[in-house]
Order: structure tokens, then sequence, then C-alpha cells
């Protein structure tokens, strides 16, 4: 039988893993964007749950938007980063560092 | 015949609206621009005489009963503004106000004239500030809803900043940057105390703030922030320094502006605001106010004697008459608290007298100086000496106005000088001594000036070439003359105006508000 | 209809008239209309005065107290413009015109290639406007306007050559000075105004006893001051200021830099007088304060005997006269300290008559020496203007009290009061005036003998030449001292009908004047004294001016007077040099009184120069050190410091935000599991 | 039974291959492993009985945004060596980090007490089908959300075209606009000049 918590530990543990994740790949963007890619996951797999065991559909009204928006940020990322690699030839994270005060 | 208009929306929006046509006028027409300027606010000034027709005839047959603080108010209007956050648009003028609204409408007069031959760069957009200026300062003495006045008195603000920031010399960034610094800085506490007001009572009005009952430790707080805000206003010391900057850097109207009728907003601000509705904090840290005023007058006095600028000086000369004002103020708070009725009326009439008269007197000193300054293109005292030898009619009214500045009586500036020190004597004869100072620190400062730069042999070849004044700016200077010596004389007809609502006020302020 | 109260108004005004039209439109009406128009606005306000005090001496008036009109109103206060008129005001208002009216003629001959003509008649006509409103007062608001108008009018003309450095530093000092008394009037003025709530002269002399009675005021705790002493002594400090007592005596002499002729009216005869003529008005109040009436005292003979001793050594003989209009401005400020109110009015006017002849005689000598002060490049004068030789005798011996000449009526009369009084100080102040008399009698006499008598010490250029054009081109001696164009003449009628008329009231006032206003009841109900004052014991043994006259060979004071003439005759006439050498033996002294006790010196010093590093210190140190650059700019200062340090942790590298984040999310995590436990 | 063996099977296949994202040396094989992590995830919420969504995250992930990500890796020639720079010396920081978060986050959660709650009836069965009682909510009470969503797309969509949108300088184009302004003098000058006639000796 599968409960509330199985759903809930493994977004936790997915959550994790990304954040490990944005940690250790500090250079990378498009790992990067990747890594909240799962973040996203993690927290659309609580939504799903919990609408499930609310039998409230707002959770999935609510991934359903999520998944919108992550695709239009991810769309924008991207475009940010093929910009961005025009501009400097890198993606290197350790080299942009135009908004330092 | 003005009776059932409404006049003082007409007050506050013709000038600012008539700004629009002036812009559109643009820069190309010049003459146009200041034809047009000087045709509104002629037409404003003459309108706001209307205002006086029918004063006197008691406000309370408007119907209900119980008016507190709104039975001397003339010529209101009241209609919703905000509904959510019921703000209203409710205006009035009592005698006080009506002084210093036809002060402001007055001078606006002469400051469009002044600036006819010596602004002559963006002509039209200088009219244009000047006009929204007039429009918004009415506004504040008009403003019977605590947000009104709040909007007003921020947004008088800007068309300064633009007309120092523009037209201003040669560190105008720094002095405009410090102007609007200190005074924003000021009247953002005022905004808080006004919410805190708000909330607790649902209401902007400010006849209903007067009425609301307060806790000691909340009327101190509001206390202070209005007294940051109207301090630096004013401008009190120490909260003083912006002035003599923005004054310097100001172009001639500016200044006139600035020290005619924008600091009266703080002294202004203290009466409607302070005193009725915190009375019991205001009595509680009066000292405070008190020794300020008078640490404004001996101390500032000092600081005068030494400048070396002459706005600066005539600026520092402001700050210590601005003293008097707040010093009556908040003197007549603690004598119509010790049961003085009389001596209360003296230091209210004797700081509006004040506020008037040193409208005329140091609109007039820097009406002076802009006339000097239009021709040698400096303010350094040092670069003078000997106009009287060039400029016989200038110096004759330069020294009548140095006169005025002292407090000479039979000028307007002895006026308010002579009653709030024999206010102040009634509260305590240290006060007063220290306060009557400035009789013996005033005259030092200013025939200092007038010694240094009207008299003696001509100083050097740009002084030999100096034409006295123009027509222009001998009438300028000439109206302003006959109004000081005007009231100086007869002070009477501002007593009359401002009697009623003193009265009341003092009546008012003996009532302790503890909740 | 013609109510007194119109004569009074047109008496006031006329004046004011002429000074508007002479001031403002003086370019259109030219000179001749300049001076015709204020000779005419004093005149018709002499003449009307002259029927005022008639009317009043007569009994054809009671004492006129009306309010013309309301100058401002609070409340139940009200101060108005009005007048009280009774026998006091009448002899000023007489004497003032009068004064002013022979001023007036005299200018024209005096000032007459002068650029400022117009002005200077508009100022003296000014001057004669605002020294009537003061006089006429019926309040206390009313008298210091008056006070500060002459003050200002004063300052006008003691600057009038406003070109001299030393004339404009001259009006400001004094002007500034005059404020420092005008400081401690104003201050008295808001005393009455505590006590008595009303600023009217009848409701506060009405009062004054029983509201005065028992009230103090603490201002340091345990030293409870009396209500009268405060202030009659803050009055009085006002009239120090006015009348130039020590110790702001400092800018009458200074005052002489400006025009002979107001030196004359203003600072001799009328508007100095101004502070005596307010004591004696507000007797009723000073007579409640024993020790009020010893400070004044105390000042008074303070200095009536010092600024006397510095008129010794002085050269200019402008200044000479300006020091012995100190030091009898000192003899009525006695008077009114031992309560003989009567006898400084009295004083106030033989001299404002015999002082005024003097300064008049030194500015026709000045106009004979081209505008030459010095009495040391003077002398023999007397063959060469006879009348301003023989009006300065008599103006002299009106001056050190000889027997018969009004001086001696009333100066005779305040030391027989002095002695009379048993006030705190009288002994004091009887030891100054007596030794006063001596050195009145010297300085005198030195300045009649330097002047007109003994050798020529000026040298004439072209003796030939006949009086031509402007002797007025080169007036501010800037040519060699002692070296003139043309031989000194007599002045024009102008000048010397003025020496004249006022030569007769210097003889003649006291013989007549002396019985009614001391002794009688002339000033009844205008002055009020004490019973037992010194003037109500000398009425005992009063038997007509000629028993006093009698009296007064055997007193000492004419001993001393007569000493002090045969000592200048002997040193000034006969042997200079004794001069010399006593100026060397009492070097120290000498210099001393040359440097004016180093008063002045220490004024400027202390006061002038202090001011200015006390100004510059606030301003340096209090606005721009602390406010400015301490407050102002130090908070600018802190906001950027502190952000220079945080902007270090905005890297820009978007993992230390990212870091950061994360870091947040731990802590608040840690927050809730600690909260949930 | 089987749906929770099935579970633990996508559980296990899921965190694999997000572990796998995270540390595969090549973008391309990360992605890769993202697109796997999608589809296990679907699976899960399919077995949570939330098939729309199930889908939806396979057409719109898989199909779209992993294939966008496919070819931005592919199309920027990013040398994977550099990326890895301190990825070694970061792991044991992110390893403590992530771990430390999940202790905490399963500890404040209480798994225990929610083990104990199973899932109830699916609502969606009322409804007729999950898909239907999505759509009965998302389109009448979060029918304006909907609407913003659709209009974020389209602006994210604009956005993304404006800002990878290049100018290229020396490339030539039409400007119709100007093609339709230009005036005859611009284009035609009118010579006059003496009209010649080929003399008649010359022509062969």
């Amino acid at each position: 039988m599968i409960s509330l918590a199985h759903f809930i530990v493994l977004g936790t543990v997915l959550f994790c893993i990304s954040v490990a994740g944005i940690f250790i790949n500090r250079k990378n963007v498009i790992v990067l964007l990747m890594a909240i890619e799962l973040m996203l996951l993690a927290v659309n797999m609580n939504f799903v749950a919990f609408s499930r065991y609310l039998g409230d559909p707002a959770g999935q009204v609510f991934v359903f938007f999520i998944l919108t928006v992550a695709a239009a940020e991810s769309a924008i990322g991207l475009a940010i980063l093929v910009v961005l690699f025009r501009n400097r030839s890198t993606i290197n994270v350790a080299e942009i560092d135009s908004m330092k005060g | 015949m003005f009776a059932n208009w409404p006049l003082l929306s007409l007050l506050i929006w013709l000038p600012i609206l008539g700004a629009i046509p002036l812009l559109l006028a643009g820069d190309r027409r010049p003459a146009a621009a200041r034809t047009l300027a000087l045709l509104i606010t002629s037409v404003t000034f003459l309108l706001s005489l209307a205002m006086l027709s029918g004063f006197g005839a008691s406000v309370a047959a408007a119907g209900t009963t119980d008016l507190g603080l709104l039975k001397n108010m003339h010529l209101q209007e009241n209609l919703l503004w905000i509904e959510a956050l019921n703000v209203r648009y409710h205006l009035g003028v009592d005698g006080i106000s009506v002084a210093l609204v036809l002060l402001t409408t007055f001078t606006s007069v002469l400051v469009v004239i002044l600036g006819w031959g010596s602004v002559d760069n963006k002509v039209a957009q200088y009219m244009a500030a000047m006009l929204v200026l007039e429009g918004l300062m009415v506004g504040v003495f008009c403003a019977l809803d605590a947000l009104l006045f709040y909007v007003f008195f921020e947004g008088m603000l800007i068309p300064m900043f633009i007309l120092i920031g523009v037209w201003g010399g040669a560190r105008r960034v720094y002095a405009t940057l410090k102007f609007f610094i200190y005074t924003f800085f000021g009247s953002i506490f005022m905004l808080i105390g006004l919410l805190y007001l708000y909330f607790k009572t649902g209401t902007f009005e400010l006849a209903e703030l007067a009425k609301v009952g307060l806790g000691a430790q909340e009327q101190a707080w509001l206390f202070f922030a209005f007294l940051i805000a109207f301090a630096v206003k004013v401008p009190m010391w120490p909260v003083h320094t912006w002035l003599p900057d923005a004054h310097v850097e100001a172009p001639t109207g500016g200044s006139v502006v600035l020290a005619a009728i924008m600091l009266k907003i703080g002294g202004y601000g203290f009466i409607r605001f302070s005193l009725p509705i915190v009375p019991d904090a205001s009595m509680e840290y009066a000292w405070i106010v008190i020794a300020m005023s008078l640490i404004a007058v001996v101390y500032v006095g000092y600081v005068a004697l030494v400048q070396e600028d002459m706005k600066k000086l005539i600026a520092y000369s402001s700050i210590a008459h601005m003293g008097f004002v707040t010093l009556g103020v908040f003197i007549s708070l603690s004598l119509a608290r010790s049961g003085n009725a009389t001596g209360a009326a003296i230091g209210i009439q004797g700081a509006m007298v004040q506020m008037i008269s040193h409208g005329f007197i140091s609109g007039a000193m820097f009406a002076s100086v802009g006339v000097l300054y239009d021709r040698m293109h400096t303010r350094m005292i040092r670069d003078y000496g000997g106009v009287v030898n060039t400029m016989p009619r200038f110096a004759t009214l330069f020294v009548l106005f140095a006169m005025a500045n002292c407090g000479l009586p039979g000028t307007s500036g002895f006026v308010g000088e002579f009653w709030v020190i024999l206010a102040a004597f009634q509260h305590n004869p240290v006060v007063g001594a220290l306060a009557a100072f400035t009789l013996i620190i005033g005259a030092a400062y200013t025939l200092w000036l007038v010694k240094r730069v009207i008299f003696g042999e001509v100083a050097n070849e740009n002084v030999a070439q100096l034409q006295d004044m123009d027509a222009r700016e001998t009438f300028v200077l000439v109206t302003l003359a006959i109004a000081v010596l005007l009231f100086g004389l007869w002070p009477q007809p501002l007593g009359n105006l401002m009697d009623a609502p003193i009265a009341d006020l003092v009546k008012h302020i003996v009532i302790s508000k503890g909740a | 209809m013609i109510t007194p109260k119109l004569i009074l108004l047109v008496a006031a005004l006329a004046p004011l008239f002429g000074a508007i039209v002479s001031g403002l439109f003086g370019s259109k009406v030219g000179r001749a209309g300049a001076h015709t128009v204020t000779i005419a606005g004093v005149l018709v306000s002499f003449l009307l005065s002259c029927y005022t005090l008639y009317q009043l001496v007569t009994g054809g008036w009671g004492v006129f107290n009306e309010n013309i009109y309301t100058w401002f109103e609070v409340g139940p206060l009200s101060a108005h413009v009005g007048f009280l008129v009774d026998r006091l005001t009448a002899v000023m208002m007489v004497v003032v015109t009068s004064v002013s009216l022979l001023v007036h003629v005299y200018t024209i001959g005096y000032m007459h290639e002068d650029p400022g003509y117009q002005r200077f008649f508009s100022y003296i006509s000014l001057f004669t406007f605002s020294m009537l409103m003061l006089v006429m007062s019926n309040n206390f608001m009313q008298l210091f306007f008056g006070w500060e108008a002459v003050g200002l009018v004063s300052y006008l003309l003691i600057g009038f050559w406003f070109k001299r450095p030393t004339a404009i530093f001259a009006n400001m000092k004094a002007f500034v000075v005059n404020r420092v008394g005008d400081f401690g009037f104003l201050l008295g003025i808001a005393a009455v105004l505590l006590w008595f709530g009303s600023l009217d002269y009848a409701t506060v002399f009405r009062t004054a006893d029983a509201t005065l009675s028992g009230k103090t005021l603490e201002i340091i705790a345990g030293h409870p001051w009396q209500a009268a002493t405060v202030i009659g002594v803050l009055l009085f400090i006002g009239a120090m200021g006015k009348s130039a007592q020590v110790p702001l005596h400092v800018w009458l002499p200074d005052s002489m830099e400006g025009p002979t002729p107001i030196s004359a009216l203003i600072h001799a005869a009328t508007m100095v007088t101004a502070g005596i003529f307010m004591v004696a008005r507000m007797s009723p109040l000073y007579e409640l304060s024993e020790t009020a009436l010893s400070f004044v005292l105390i000042v008074g003979a303070t200095t009536a005997l010092f600024t006397g001793l510095i008129g010794i050594v002085q050269n200019d003989v402008k200044r000479v006269v300006a020091y012995s209009t100190l030091s009898q401005l000192g003899y009525m400020t006695v008077a009114l300290g031992v309560s003989a109110y009567s006898a400084a009015i009295f004083h106030l006017m033989t001299h404002a008559f015999f002082k005024a002849l003097l300064f008049l005689g030194a500015g026709s000598v000045i106009i004979a020496m081209h505008h030459e002060q010095d009495m040391r490049y003077m002398g023999g004068l007397k063959k060469y203007m006879p009348i301003t030789f023989i009006t300065g005798w008599i103006g002299t011996l009106a001056l050190t009290g000889f027997p018969g000449f009004s001086g001696f009526f009333s100066k005779d009369a305040i030391i027989e009061a002095v002695h009379e009084s048993h006030r705190f100080g009288a002994g004091y102040a009887y030891f100054c005036v007596l030794l006063g008399v001596f050195v009145t009698a010297l300085y005198s006499f030195r300045l009649i003998y330097l002047t007109y008598h003994g050798k020529e010490r000026f040298v004439v250029e072209h003796k030939d030449s006949t009086h031509a054009q402007s002797h007025h081109a080169d007036e501010h001696g800037h040519h060699e001292p002692g070296h003139l164009e043309h031989a000194p003449h007599e002045s024009p009628w102008v000048v010397t009908l003025p020496l004249i008329l006022l030569a007769i009231p210097s003889v003649v006032l006291g013989w007549f004047a002396i019985g009614p206003m001391l002794f009688g009841d002339f000033f009844a109900g205008a002055i009020f004294v004490k019973e037992g004052g010194p003037l109500a014991e000398l009425a005992r043994e009063w038997h007509g001016p000629g028993a006093m006259l009698w009296h007064g060979i055997m007193a000492p004071p004419f001993w001393l007077a007569l000493a002090g003439f045969a000592l200048a005759t002997y040193v000034y006439l006969f042997n200079r040099q004794i001069a010399q050498r006593a100026a060397t033996l009492f070097a120290p002294l000498y210099r001393l009184l040359q440097n004016k006790y180093g008063v002045d010196d220490l004024y400027f010093a202390l006061f002038a120069r202090g001011g200015i590093k006390l100004g510059r210190g606030l301003w340096r140190g209090g606005d721009v050190a602390v406010i400015d650059d301490g407050l102002v700019n130090g908070s600018a200062a802190l906001v950027q410091g502190v952000a220079a340090r945080v902007r270090r942790v905005q890297s820009g590298y978007l993992y230390h935000y990212a870091f950061a984040m994360i870091l947040g999310l731990i802590v608040l995590l840690g927050g809730l599991w600690l909260a949930a436990r | 039974m089987t749906q929770q063996i099935l579970f633990y099977a996508f559980a296990a296949v899921l965190i694999a291959s997000a572990l796998a994202v995270i540390t595969l040396k090549n973008s391309v094989h990360a992605a890769l492993s993202l697109v796997l992590t999608f589809f296990t995830a679907a699976g899960i919420w399919i077995l949570a009985e939330a098939e729309f969504l199930g889908l939806a995250l396979i057409v719109v992930y898989v199909g779209a945004v992993m294939v966008l990500f496919l070819f931005v890796v592919m199309m920027l020639d990013i040398k994977p060596e550099s990326m890895r720079e301190g990825f070694m010396r970061f792991l044991p920081a992110g390893v403590i980090v992530a771990a430390v978060m999940l202790a905490e986050m399963l500890s404040l959660i209480g798994v225990k007490t929610l083990q104990a709650v199973p899932l109830p009836e699916n609502p969606a069965a009322a409804a007729g089908s999950n898909t239907a009682w999505l759509g009965q909510a998302l389109f009448t009470k979060f029918l304006l959300p909907f609407e913003i969503a659709a209009l974020i797309l389209t602006v994210a969509l604009i956005a993304a075209v404006t800002l990878t949108l290049r100018k290229r300088s020396g490339v030539r184009t039409q400007k119709p606009g100007l093609q339709v302004l230009v005036q005859r003098d611009e284009r035609l000058r009118v010579v006059r000049m003496a009209s010649e006639t080929p003399k008649t000796g010359e022509s062969a």
C-alpha cells in the first residue's frame, strides 16, 4: 500500500539531490538549470501527492501551472544562455560576475 | 459674488493648470510665457483678495452645531477623494490660513516680475515651475485633510527641486540634494504619524484628529514625528543647514519663495498639527522647542555675523527670525496651560505676524541681493562696497529692509518680535532676555552687512559701473517696502483676521486630551 | 473743528510731511524747496507746541490723553498710538521743536554745498517727528517706537557722509550700542506688561503702587528681586544706551562723525536726553524702588565725572563738546537718581539750549576753518568771527554754571539736591558732581582759549584772495593740517542767527523758569515724587532766584568752577608749556584719559572681535563641522561605508547567491525543527 | 502490492537517474538522464492516479523542454573538462548540506505518522476521469490563472526569440519601405546632350 509518506519522502530526496547538484556543479550553467528542473519536479511531486490525498484538484492545477512556468523559464533561461555564450564565449559561472557590487 | 465659487480650488488649480499652456507655449516665445505667467499670478492674487470679502461672517451658519476647529473655516469645499481610505478633498481657510494664502499669491506675482529679466534660460519652464509651486503652496495652507496636506506638502518639493536644480548656481546639485533629502527625511516621519492616527481613528480629517483622545506615550511619539517634519521645514537649529546652501544656489525667485513662503509651512504645521492634535506632549516637550528656538536666535545670530556670502547671511538671519515663530507658538502653549490666555494669544499672534512679516522682509532682502547679483554676478560681500554711490535708490530701499530685518519699530519686522518677546518674558524672564538678544545681534549682523555693501567709498570698478534699478525692480522692491511699512505702522488688520481662530486655538489647547 | 487732538496731530505730523516731501521728492522740489518745506513744517510744529504749552500753563486745556488709532489688539490687551500731553510733554515739545527749528535754519548755511542737502533736511525733519512721537507717547509701545525711530535717524545722520570709513563705523557702533540699551528697555516693557497687563501709562501709573507692592521676581533661586526694581533697572538700561551713560557711553563721542547740526540737535539737545525724559516720565514707577534709583544715581555720578575728565585731553573741538555732553547727561541722571526729576528736566532744558549753542558755535568755527576740527590748529579766532566768539562765551559760562546764567540755576539745583539726599550712593554722587564742576570749567575754558584766544596756529596760504566759491571742495581735510586757503571769516546770517537766538535762553531761561519748575507745582500730575524728596527740602529754603544767586556765590561749586577757570586761564592762555609738561609728568594718567580708560578698546576686542570669533567658531565648529560634516555628511558617509563593506557580499557569482539561499533554508528549517520540538 | 513494487522500482530509477544528472561529466548524458528522471516521475504520478499530469510531463518536458536542452547543449561548444573544475572539491560540502537538509526535512515532516495514513479513494472517480476532474477545476475556478499562464508562455516565447535574435552586420536585406519611397530623381538622371547621329561613313 502506498501512503502519502512515500511520495513526500521521494520528493524530499529528489529536492536534496538537486540542492547537492547545485552545489557541486557550480560552474556549469546547463547542469544548474537541470538541477532546478529537478527541484521543480520534487515540488510537483508533493503537489500531486497532496492533491490526491486531499482530493482537491487545486494541487494538480498548480502542477499544471508550474509546468507552464517552468517551461517558460527554461526557454528564457536557455535563450539567455545562448546570448551569454555568444557574447562571452563561455558559460562558466565563475567568469560571470558583472553583478558584483 | 464669490460666495458660491469654489474659490480655494480655483486658487490652487488655476496656477497649476495655468502652467500647462505655459509649457505648451514653449521656449520659443519667452515674452508670451512671461506675460501669461504674470496674468495668471495676478488673477490668482485678485481672486485671493476675494477671500476677504465676507470674512468675519460666522461660519457656524453652515448648519451643524459642533464644528470644533472648523468653526472658523470659511469657504469650505468637502468632497470624497479616495473612498477606500476615507480621504477627503477638504479645503477651508481661517484667518491664519488666509493671511498665509494672501502672502503666497502676493509674493508669487512679485516673483514672476522679478524673474522677468533675470531669467532668460528656459523661461517658460521657469514660470511654469513657479506657478505649480504657487498652487501647491496655496493647497498646503487650505488643506483640512491631513493626507491632502501631506500631498501638497511633498508635492511642493518637486517644483522647488527643479527650480534650484535647473536655474541654480554652481553647486546646485549638492544644494538640491541636500534640500530634498533633508525635507523628505523630515516629512516621512509626519507620514508615519498621520498613518498611525489614521489607523486609530479611520480618518484624516484635521478637525477629527484634533478631537481624538490620545495617551501620553502616543502623543509623545506623534509629537516628535511632527517636530522632525516641521523643524526641518522651518528650519530650526540643528536641522537648518540645508537652508543656507539651498538659498545660495537657488535663483533669486526661488530664494524669495523659499524664504517668504516655504519656511512658513513649518510654523503653520506646528499651529495646525502639533498644538491641536498632541497638546499634552507639546506641553511636555515645549522646553525642547523653546531651547532650540533660543539657540536659533543666539547661535545662528552669531553665525550670521561672520558669513561672507550675502545670501548665506540672509539665510541665517531667516533661521534666527523663524526661531521667533516657533518660540512664540510653544511659549503660548505653556502660557495657555498656566491660565494666561492673553499671553498665549500674544505669543501666537506674534508668531503669525512674524511669519507674514518675515515673508515680506526676507523676500525683499533676497530680491535685493538678486538685483545686485544680476549686475555683478557675485554674492560675496567683499566684492561690494559703496553701492550707495552708484545706486542711491536701491540703497535707500536696502537700508529700509535691513532696518526691518533688525526689527525696527515702524516696520513689520518689529511687530512679531515685540509680541513674542513680551510673551516670552511672561513665560520666563530669562527666555525673554535671550529672545531679546536678537535686538543686539540682529542689528549687528544686518548693519555690518549694510556697512560693507552699501556704504563707504566705491570699492572697485565693477561697483562704479552699476546702474540703479530699472522700473521693474523698483516696482517689486517698492511694493514690498510699502507692505513692510504698512504692517509695521498698522498691523491691526492682521490681528483682526487671526483673532478668532487664535482665540479658539488657545481654548482648545488648554484642554488635555489624555485618553 | 480745531480740537486739541487736531492741533497735536498737526504738530507731530508737520515735520513728517516735510521729511517726506524733501526726502522722496528732493530732486523735484530742489534745495530751496526742501529747506522751505521742512522749516515750514517744523515752524508749524514749534508754534503749535508753544500754543500747547501756553494752554496747559494757563489751564486752557487739561491733560490730554487720547488714542489716535489702535496699533494692535490681542484679546484684552491693546497697543495704541496715542498722545499724552501734559506740562512735561509740552516742555519737551517746545525744547525739541525750538532747537530743531534753529538747527534747520543753521543747516542752510552749514550744508549749503553738500550734495545731500535735501536728504539732510529730510532726516532732521524725520528726527523731529520721531522725537515728538517719543515725548508725546501715552504708552510704552509707542515710546519704544519713538525710541528706536530716533535711533534710526541718528544712525542715518551719523553716517550721513557715507563715504567716510569712520562715519560708517561710528553709525553702526552707535546703533548697536543703543540696541544694547534697547535690549534692557524692551525687557523693561515686557516686565511692565507682565505685572500690569497693560502698556498704557495712565493705567500703569495709576495702579503702580498697588500692583507692584510685594511682587518679586526670582530668577536666581533664593534671590528674589523687587518688581519695581526690576522694571526700573531694565528701563534705565534703555536710558543708559540712549543717554549715553557709563558703560554704554562709547557711541556718543564717535557720533561726532556726523555733520555738526545733528551733533547739536540729536547728540546734545534732544535725543540723548530722551533717557532723562523717560525716567522722569516713569517717576511713579521709579519712586517705588530705592534700589533702582540708587543704581541710576551711581551710574549718573560716574558718567558725570569720568567722562568729563576725558574731555580735558581731547583736541577735536567737537569731541570736547561731546564729552561735556556726556558729563552733563550724567548730571541729569544724578538728579533723577535723587528723585529730583524736575531738576533733571530743568537742566535738560537749559542744557539743550546752551549745548546746542556750543555745538553750533563749534560748527561755525569749523566752517571758518574749512572743516578743520583740531583745536591745535586754531587760536585767535575772536577777531575773525565776533558773533561766534561772543555766543561761544555765553554758552561756556552757562555750561560752567556762572552765576546768573541758566546753567547755574539748573546745575546748582542738582548739586544742592544731591547734597540733601540720603539715598545710597548720594555721598559718592555729591563728590562726583562737585569735582565735575571743576572739570567742566577746566575743559570748557580750555576750549574757549584754544579756539578763540591766543596766537593763530594756522597758516593762511592766500591771505589776499577774497572768499570765493567752494571751500567745501576740500571739506574733509585731506590737505595739510593747519593750512587754510583763505582767511577765516564770520559765518553767514543763517548760521549766526540761531547762535544769537540760542544765546538768549542760555542767559535768561534760568531766572524765570526755576521757580515754578523746581519748586512750584508746574509738573504736578506729570512727575510724582514721594514725600520728603530733596527738592522739597530745598523748596523750604527757596527765596527766589536772586537769593539763590547770592547763595550760589558762597557755595563750593562756584569756587570750584572758579578754580577750574583760573587753572584753564593760566595754563592755556598764559603758559601753554605747563600743559605739555603736565602731560609728560602724569603720562600714565594722560594716556589713560587719551585711551578713554580703555573702554572702547576693551569693547571692541571683547564684543566686536570676540563676537566675530565666536561666530566663526560656531559656524565652522558647529554648523560646518558638527552638523554638516558630522551629522549630515556623516550619516551619508556612514551609509556609504557600510554599503562599501556590504557590497562585497554581492560577489556577482550565482552560486554564492544560491548558497546563501540554501543556507537560509537550512537555518529556517532548523528553526522550525527546534520550534517543533 | 503490485503498486508498491512498482513504486519502489520507479523510485529507485528516479533517484539513480537524478544522481546521474548531477554527477555525469557530459552534459548530453546528463540531459538524457534527466529525460529518464522525468519518465520515471511520470510513472509515479500515474501510480498516484494523476494520469493527465503524468502524460503532460512526458509531452511537455520530455518532448519539448528536454529537446530544447539537448539542442542548446549540442549547439554550444562546451568543453566538459572546464566545467568540472572544483567538482570534487565541493562534493563533500554538497553532500553534507544535502544530507543535513534531508534529515531536517524528514524529521519535520514526520514520516512515521504519515506512513500510517493511506491514500483515500480517488476523488477523480466521481468526475469520470482524472482529466475531466482536472479540466473542470481548470476551466472554472482557475480560468483566469490559466489564461495568464498562456500569456506568460507567449511572452516567454517572444522573449526567447527576441533574446536570441541577432543583428548581423554586413547582412544585406531588402527594405521594402525604402524601396517604395524611391523618387524618380534618385534613380534616374536625365542628361541633356547633343544628339549624335552615327556618321554614315563609319557605319560598317
